[in-house]
C-alpha cells in the first residue's frame, strides 16, 4: 500500500520536476543576455542575414511562444537542430546513448564491488592503519579532477607502458549493433576476441569513473556501518552470541545500505559529470563528448539537448531510487 | 540462597580507558547467584552495574575496556581465562542469555521477527550440544530442514508461554509493527528459548509504563521459577527489585556495599548508602531525605570507601582503606567500616 | 458535562484564599492523522474535552501511562500547542481568542517547566545567557545589573552555585540542570508552574532533593503546581489533588488521598496496584489487567477503557462515561461506579 | 573564548585537519604573493617561443609550456583565479542559499514550499550539467564562470539549511524559547542559526573544494576565462596535444587542483569533527 503511494508520488513529482529543467533551460538559453545568432554566423553578419537566422530559429517570435514551442517539442523527443550539424539532436543523443550507459553500469559495478567491502572493513577496523590508509585513498579519490586523471592513465599505461588501448570504444568498427552495448553484443555473437578488445579499451576509463564513485560508496558505507554497529540491536546479537561476521555481513550492512541507498542517485551524478570529461579525454563516443564537442562548436542547441537529456535521465534514476529505497525499507513499505 | 552456586565474580576491576584518564568502574566487586535463583543488582545510573552484567557475558567494548583483576566462575569455569570464541560459541545466547533494557532498539529495524527468531534458533539451538557449538566453523553453518522444523515449533511453544497472542502473525511482523510490551515478551522467549541456566536482564521495564511493567515482572517471574532460570536482574528501581528478587546487591560508585535477602533488605539495611536510599523512596518514613552531594567521577574517585565524602559517619579509616565484606548472617553482608547494624534498629524504635 | 465539586471540598491543608488560579474548559487538542497521501483519515484525540479547576497554591497533579495526553495537556494550556477547542482562564483571563504570541505575553506568569532541562536550553549557550533570555523578552525595561541580581538571587533559590552560570548546560549534571530549568521560569515571577515529569530520569537520591526543592520553592515564592508525572508514589506524596489521565480523557479526579485510598474507576484501580511497595503485598502475585491501551488513532465506542476493563458490559460501549461528581472531594467517569 | 582554544587544541590533535589547513593556508598566501614567489612574473602574458616545451629543470621548476612560459609561475597566478572564483561563487551560493533555506525551514505554508520545490529542480539535475550550460551561454569569462557556479549552487545550501533548520525547530530548546515568547527573529538568528553554523562551515569547506573541481572541468572544456588565462583546467586541455612527450605540462597544474582540493576537503572532515557538538558533548561525558 505505501509501495504504491511513493510510486504514485515520486511519478506525479516527476512532472513538475521535468518542466521545471525545461524552464531553467530555456531561461538560460532565452533570458539570460547572450545572443546565439551572433556566435553561430559570427560578429560581422549584415542584419538580415541575422533576422533570416533569428526567424529559422524562431526566435522573432514572443518569449512565450517560444516557450511553448520548445516544450511540445521536447515532449515529443525532439531537441531541435544542431546548429552545427544542421541534424536532429535527438537523433545523435540517442545514437550513443548506449555507450554512455555502458561505461556508466560497468563502472557502477565496479565501484560497488569494490566500495562496500572496503567501507565495511574501513569501519570495522575504524582508527586502524588501515582505516587511515583507506581514508587517504578515497579522500584523494574525491579530490582528484578526473580529465587529470585520465590522462595520467593514458600517460603511464598506454603511451609508457602500452597495456591498455589509447582511446576509443574498439579497434576498428567493433560488433555489429544489436544492442549498442559491445560487451552484450560481443557476448551475443560469441566473438570473444572482440569481448576482449572491448573489455581493455573500458579498463581506463572505467577505472578513471570508478574512483571518485568509489570514494563516494566507501564513505556512505562507512558511516552508514558505524552508525549501524553502535545500534543496540549490534550489542543484544554480540550479548546473544551471534557470530560476528553474520552480525557485520548481515545485520550491520542490510541496515547501513538500506539508508544509503539512496545515494545512489548522487553517485550517477558523479558519473554523469565525469563522464563529459572522461569521455573527452578516452575519444569514448558518447553522450558527455557529444556535450564537449557542441561546446567546441559553440552549438547552443547542442548543449542544451545535452542539459534536457542528461538532467531528464538523472531525474528518472533518482526516482527510481526512490522507489528502490521504499521496496527493500520494511519501515517504508509497511 | 536456592541451590548451589551458578556465578561466582570475585574481586572484580574494570577499567575504561578516557581521555581524562583510566576510569576505575569496578573497583573489587564480589556476586555470587545460586541456581534458579533471581539476584537484583541495584544501584543508581553510573554505579556500574550495567558494567559489570556485559563483564559477565563478556561484552565489554574490547578498545576501551580492560579487565585488570578478578574471576568470573561460571559453573565453576573462569570466564575471565576463556578466549572470545568459547564465550561466543557455547556460552552467550546458550548458558547465559540476556533481556535488553530497550526492546525496540535491540531488534534490528530490517529483518522480520521471525527471521531474527530463527537466526537465534540456528546458532543457538539448545539442540546443538556443547561439543558442536565449540567447533562451528564457517562450513559447518549449514542449518537442516529437520533442525529447522524442530526449533520452528519450539518458538511457537515459547511465544504461547510468553503470553503473546496470534504467534504466527507475529513473526511475519517487523518489529515496528509490534507494541513495547509484547517487544519484550519476544525479548524473553528469546531468552528463554535456548534454555540457558542464567539470564542476564539489563533494565528490562525501565523502558515500559507501570502496568506493562507489572505485567513484564509477573511473567519473567513466573517463568523463570518454572524453568529454575536464575535471573540477574539489574534495575535503578527498588519497587521492582521487591517484586522479583530472591536476594539484593547494592552498588555504590562501582564497588559493592551491601548485599542481602529481599526481605532483610529492605527491613534491614546496614550500610549507611543503602539506608539513605531507602530513606529517598517517595512515601519513606521521616518525610522524603535525599542524598546531598554527587556521585564522585571515576576517574580518581575518592579512596577507601567510595561512598565516605556522603556518609555522615565516615571516618580516617573509610578514606583510606576499602572495608571488607562483614558476614550478618543468613546471607546478609556488607562492607562498611562502621555498619548501622543493631544501633540503627535502635533508633528506627525510638 | 459534569462540574467539579467545589473547592471547598478540599483536603485542610490547603491555603483558606482557595481561589482558582487556572480554570481548563472542556480543552481539546486533536492531532490530525493522514493516510499515507496526506489526506487526513481521522483525529488522534490527544486531550480529548479536558476540563478541571486549579485552586491558587494547590498542587495538582496529572497521572497516566505514555501516550495518555497528559504532556500535551500541559503544553496545551501552555499556549505551545493550539487547542483544537475550548479554553484555558488563567487569572481570570481567557486565551481562546489571542493568537499565540499574544497569549503567551498575557501568561507571562503561567511557566512550563520541560521534562528534559538539558534539551530546553541552547546547547551553544552558557548557562548565565539561558537565564537573561526570559527577562530580555518579557522585560526590557531592565537593564543588565537588574537581570543580573535577579539571576543571582533565582540560582540562590534553587542552591546552585553563581559559578555555574559560566558553565554550558552538557558540562552539568541532570539534576542540576532541572535547578537550572526552574530558575529560568522563576525569573519571570509565575505563580503556575506546570511542571513536566520533573523527576523522570533522575536517580532516587537526586530526585528526592529535587522534590523538596519544589517544596520549598512554593512556599518562598507563593506558587501553584500543575504537576504531570507518570510516578504514582511522588504523585501521593506532593500532590494535593490527583487527576488521572487515560487516552485524552480525565477518568477520575479528586483529593489525592481519597483517590489513592478508594479509587472509583476501574483504571485508577488497575494503575494503583500495579505500583510496587516496598515491604507491601508484591504486584507480581495479584496483578490483573491485561493488554495494552489500544491505538489513539482508532478508540473504541463508549468507554475507552472497556476493551481492558474486567467489569465492562454492554452499555459501556453504547455512550461515553461522563465524569461524575457523585463522591466528596472525588470525581469518576465510570458508569458501574458507586 | 575557550571555545576557540578548544578547536585550536583540537586542530593539533587532529594531524588530518592540520595538514589540511596547512595547505588552505598556502595556498592563500601563494595567491597573495604569486607575483613575488613567481620565477618569471611575467609569463603569464608573455612569450618565449624559444623555449617552449621545455622539461623541469633549475631555471623553469615544472618545465615551460607551448608558448614557452613558465609553468611553475602560471600555476602560482593560477591559484589567484582558483581562489577568486571558489570564494566568490561560494559565497555567493550561501548568501543566497542560507537565509532562504533558514526562513522557508522556520515557516510553514505555501511559499516555503514553492521554494524548496525550485531549489529541488535544480538539485535535480547534476551541478556540472546546468553549469555547462549556463557558461556556454555566457561565454568563457571568468565572471561567467562565477555566475555558472553561484546560478546553480545556491539550491543546495537552500535544501541543507531547510533541513537543518527543521531538525532544529524541533529540539525542545527552540520550543522552550518560543513558549517563552521569543520572536521569530529572535529564535532563527540567536538560536537556530548559531546551532546550525557548525554544518555550514563544514559544508562551506567541502564546498570550495568541489566549486574548484568544478570550476576546473569548466576550464578543461574551454568554457572558463580565455587564453593566455593560467587557469589550471584550461592549462592541463593545452597540454593534451603535447603528451606524451611534455608529461610535465599536465602533471603539475593537475597536482595543483589535487592539492587545494585535497587541502579543503581535509580541512572540512576535520571540521566536522571538531565542531561537531554532539561529539564534543559525548566526549566530555566519557566515562
Amino acid at each position: 500500500m505505501k509501495l504504491l503511494v511513493i510510486l504514485v508520488n515520486r511519478l506525479a513529482w516527476l512532472i513538475p520536476t521535468v518542466f521545471g529543467l525545461m524552464a531553467i533551460t530555456f531561461a538560460i538559453t532565452h533570458i539570460i543576455p547572450a545572443d546565439p545568432v551572433a556566435a553561430v554566423i559570427g560578429e560581422n553578419a549584415s542584419p538580415e542575414q541575422v533576422a533570416a537566422l533569428k526567424e529559422k530559429l524562431g526566435l522573432d517570435k514572443p518569449l512565450v511562444e517560444q516557450f511553448v514551442i520548445y516544450l511540445t517539442g521536447l515532449l515529443r523527443g525532439d531537441f531541435g537542430i544542431s546548429l552545427y550539424t544542421q541534424r536532429p539532436i535527438s537523433e545523435d543523443l540517442f545514437a550513443r546513448v548506449p555507450a554512455t550507459i555502458e561505461l556508466s553500469v560497468v563502472t557502477l559495478f565496479v565501484a560497488i564491488a569494490a566500495g562496500i567491502p572496503v567501507g565495511v572493513i574501513s569501519a570495522v577496523h575504524r582508527n586502524s592503519l588501515l582505516d587511515h590508509a583507506l581514508r587517504i585513498f578515497t579522500v584523494s579519490g574525491l579530490a582528484i579532477a578526473s580529465f587529470w586523471l585520465a590522462i595520467l592513465f593514458q600517460l603511464f599505461f598506454s603511451m609508457y607502458l602500452g597495456w591498455t588501448p589509447l582511446q576509443g570504444r574498439v579497434d576498428g568498427w567493433g560488433p555489429d549493433p544489436i544492442t549498442g552495448f559491445f560487451i552484450v553484443d560481443a557476448l551475443i555473437i560469441g566473438d570473444f576476441e572482440m569481448l576482449g578488445d572491448v573489455l581493455a579499451h573500458m579498463v581506463l576509463p572505467v577505472l578513471t569513473m570508478a574512483y571518485p564513485a568509489m570514494a563516494t560508496i566507501v564513505r556512505f558505507t562507512r558511516a552508514g556501518v558505524l552508525e549501524a554497529i553502535s545500534s543496540n540491536f549490534v550489542m543484544y546479537e554480540s550479548a546473544m552470541g551471534f557470530p560476528r561476521r553474520v552480525i557485520i555481513w548481515k545485520y550491520v550492512l542490510r541496515s547501513a545500505l538500506i539508508g544509503t541507498v539512496t545515494q545512489i542517485g548522487l553517485i550517477f551524478g558523479i558519473l554523469i559529470a565525469n563522464s563529459v570529461v572522461v569521455e573527452t579525454v578516452f575519444d569514448w563516443p558518447g553522450i558527455g563528448r557529444y556535450a564537449v564537442d557542441s561546446i567546441l562548436n559553440s552549438d547552443y542547441n547542442g548543449v542544451m539537448g545535452f542539459a534536457v537529456f542528461t538532467g531528464v535521465i538523472f531525474i528518472l534514476i533518482n526516482a527510481l531510487v526512490d522507489i528502490l529505497h521504499g521496496l527493500i525499507d520494511p519501515r517504508e513499505t509497511r | 540462597m536456592t541451590g548451589d552456586t551458578l556465578l561466582r565474580v570475585s574481586d572484580l576491576k574494570v577499567s575504561f580507558q578516557t581521555e581524562a584518564g583510566s576510569a576505575k568502574v569496578l573497583d573489587g566487586v564480589n556476586l555470587t547467584i545460586g541456581r534458579g535463583e533471581i539476584l537484583g543488582l541495584v544501584g543508581e545510573s553510573g554505579c556500574g552495574k550495567s558494567t559489570l552484567a556485559r563483564s559477565v557475558l563478556g561484552i565489554l567494548p574490547k578498545n576501551a575496556a580492560r579487565i585488570t583483576d578478578g574471576t568470573i566462575l561460571f559453573d565453576g569455569e573462569n570466564l575471565l581465562e576463556r578466549n572470545e570464541a568459547y564465550l561466543a560459541r557455547v556460552l552467550r545466547g546458550r548458558r547465559i542469555s540476556f533481556v535488553p533494557q530497550d526492546p525496540f532498539s535491540s531488534f534490528s529495524p530490517v529483518f522480520s521477527i521471525g527471521d531474527q527468531f530463527m537466526e537465534l534458533m540456528k546458532w543457538k539451538s539448545p539442540e546443538i550440544t556443547d561439543a558442536q557449538a565449540a567447533a562451528r566453523t564457517i562450513l559447518s553453518s549449514r542449518y537442516g530442514r529437520a533442525r529447522r522444523r524442530r526449533d520452528a515449533e519450539r518458538v511457537m511453544e515459547m511465544l504461547s508461554a510468553v503470553q503473546l497472542p496470534q504467534p504466527e502473525a507475529i513473526l511475519r511482523k517487523y518489529p515496528h509493527e509490534v507494541s513495547g510490551g509484547q517487544r519484550q515478551r519476544l525479548m524473553i522467549a528469546m531468552a528463554l528459548l535456548t534454555e540457558p541456566e542464567l539470564i542476564i536482564a539489563d533494565e528490562p521495564t525501565t523502558a515500559l509504563d507501570v502496568t506493562i511493567q507489572a505485567q513484564i515482572l509477573k511473567l519473567l517471574k513466573a517463568l523463570a521459577a518454572e524453568r529454575n532460570v536464575a535471573v540477574l536482574f539489574t534495575t535503578h528501581d527498588l519497587g521492582t527489585a521487591w517484586e522479583i528478587c530472591d536476594r539484593i546487591m547494592v552498588m555504590y560508585a562501582g564497588q559493592d556495599v551491601e548485599v542481602a535477602g529481599s526481605a532483610d533488605f529492605f527491613a534491614r539495611p546496614n550500610h549507611p548508602y543503602t539506608d539513605r536510599l531507602l530513606a529517598s523512596l517517595p512515601g519513606a518514613e521521616g518525610g522524603l531525605q535525599g542524598i546531598p552531594g554527587n556521585i564522585p567521577g571515576f576517574v580518581s574517585p575518592p579512596g577507601g570507601c567510595r561512598f565516605h565524602p556522603r556518609c555522615d559517619l565516615a571516618s580516617d579509616a573509610c578514606r583510606t582503606t576499602r572495608p571488607g565484606v562483614t558476614a550478618l548472617g543468613s546471607g546478609h553482608a556488607v562492607r562498611c567500616h562502621h555498619p548501622l547494624g543493631t544501633q540503627f534498629l535502635k533508633e528506627a524504635v525510638t | 458535562m459534569t462540574l467539579e465539586p467545589p473547592i471547598s471540598r478540599v483536603a485542610t491543608d490547603r491555603p483558606e484564599t482557595a481561589k482558582p488560579i487556572l480554570d481548563v474548559l472542556s480543552l481539546r487538542k486533536y492531532f490530525p492523522i493522514r493516510n499515507a497521501w496526506g489526506r487526513r483519515k481521522g483525529w488522534l484525540k490527544a486531550v480529548d474535552d479536558v476540563s478541571f479547576r486549579v485552586a491558587k497554591g494547590e498542587i495538582l497533579g496529572v497521572v497516566g501511562e505514555s501516550g495518555c495526553g497528559k504532556s500535551t495537556l500541559g503544553k496545551t494550556i501552555m499556549g505551545i500547542h493550539q487547542p483544537s477547542d475550548g479554553d484555558t482562564i488563567f487569572e481570570g483571563r481567557s486565551t481562546a481568542n489571542y493568537d499565540p504570541g499574544q497569549a503567551r505575553k498575557l501568561r507571562r506568569h503561567l511557566q512550563y517547566a520541560y521534562q528534559d532541562p538539558g534539551a530546553s536550553l541552547d546547547p551553544r549557550w552558557k548557562i548565565r545567557r539561558s537565564l537573561h533570555e526570559p527577562m530580555i523578552i518579557h522585560q526590557p525595561e531592565l537593564d543588565r545589573d537588574q537581570r543580573a541580581e535577579r539571576v543571582s538571587e533565582m540560582m540562590r533559590a534553587v542552591n546552585l552555585p553563581e559559578t555555574h552560570l559560566d558553565l554550558y548546560p552538557h558540562e552539568i549534571s541532570g539534576g542540576q540542570q532541572r535547578r537550572v530549568g526552574l530558575a529560568r521560569v522563576l525569573t519571570l515571577n509565575p505563580s503556575l508552574i506546570i511542571l513536566d515529569e520533573p523527576t523522570s530520569g533522575l536517580d532516587l537520591s537526586v530526585q528526592a532533593t529535587i522534590l523538596t526543592l519544589f517544596m520549598d520553592l512554593k512556599r518562598k515564592f507563593d506558587l501553584t503546581y500543575l504537576f504531570i508525572s507518570h510516578d504514582l508514589s511522588i504523585v501521593r506524596m506532593i500532590c494535593d489533588r490527583v487527576a488521572v489521565m487515560y487516552l485524552g480523557k480525565v477518568v477520575e479526579i479528586g483529593d489525592t488521598e481519597i483517590i489513592f485510598s478508594n479509587p472509583k474507576h476501574p483504571y485508577t484501580r488497575s494503575l494503583l496496584s500495579a505500583v510496587p511497595t516496598v515491604g507491601g503485598r508484591r504486584v507480581t502475585d495479584d496483578f490483573q489487567l491485561e493488554g495494552e491501551p489500544p491505538n489513539p488513532g482508532n478508540m473504541p465506542s463508549g468507554c475507552r477503557f472497556r476493551t481492558r476493563c474486567t467489569m465492562a458490559q454492554a452499555d459501556c460501549a453504547k455512550a461515553e462515561p461522563p465524569l461524575r461528581a457523585d463522591w466528596p472531594g472525588q470525581s469518576a467517569a465510570c458508569f458501574l461506579a458507586e | 573564548m575557550e571555545t576557540i582554544r578548544f578547536i585550536l587544541r583540537k586542530f593539533f590533535e587532529d594531524k588530518v585537519a592540520l595538514v589540511g589547513l596547512v595547505i588552505i593556508t598556502a595556498l592563500v598566501l601563494v595567491a597573495i604573493f604569486a607575483g613575488v614567489l613567481a620565477t618569471h612574473p611575467g609569463d603569464v602574458s608573455t612569450f618565449h617561443p624559444a623555449d617552449r616545451l621545455q622539461g623541469p629543470s633549475l631555471a623553469h621548476f615544472f618545465g615551460t609550456d607551448r608558448m614557452g612560459s613558465d609553468i611553475f609561475s602560471r600555476i602560482l597566478f593560477g591559484a589567484r583565479i582558483t581562489i577568486t572564483i571558489a570564494v566568490i561563487s561560494v559565497g555567493l551560493s550561501v548568501l543566497i542559499g542560507v537565509p532562504i533555506g533558514l526562513l522557508a525551514g522556520y515557516y510553514n505554508g505555501w511559499f516555503s514550499d514553492l521554494l524548496m520545490r525550485v531549489s529541488d529542480i535544480f538539485l535535480a539535475v547534476p551541478q556540472i550539467v546546468l553549469a555547462i550550460a549556463i557558461a556556454q551561454t555566457l561565454g568563457p569569462a571568468i565572471e561567467n564562470v562565477i555566475l555558472a557556479l553561484s546560478l546553480t549552487y545556491w539550491p543546495f545550501w537552500t535544501r541543507l539549511v531547510y533541513a537543518e533548520t527543521r531538525a532544529c525547530k524541533n529540539e525542545t530548546f527552540v520550543e522552550a524559547s518560543v513558549a517563552l515568547g521569543a520572536s521569530p527573529f529572535r529564535v532563527i538568528v540567536l538560536h537556530i542559526l548559531p546551532n546550525i553554523s557548525s554544518g555550514i562551515i563544514v559544508r562551506t569547506t567541502l564546498g570550495m573544494g568541489s566549486t574548484i573541481l568544478t570550476a576546473a572541468v569548466l576550464g578543461f572544456l574551454g568554457l572558463g576565462p580565455p587564453a593566455p588565462s593560467p587557469e589550471w583546467g584550461r592549462t592541463i586541455a593545452e597540454s593534451r596535444q603535447y603528451l606524451p612527450n611534455a608529461w610535465w605540462y599536465a602533471t603539475f597544474p593537475g597536482l595543483a587542483i589535487f592539492m587545494v582540493v585535497m587541502g579543503f576537503n581535509l580541512l572540512g572532515d576535520g571540521l566536522r569533527d571538531i565542531l561537531d557538538p554532539r561529539i564534543r558533548r559525548s566526549k566530555s561525558n566519557d566515562r
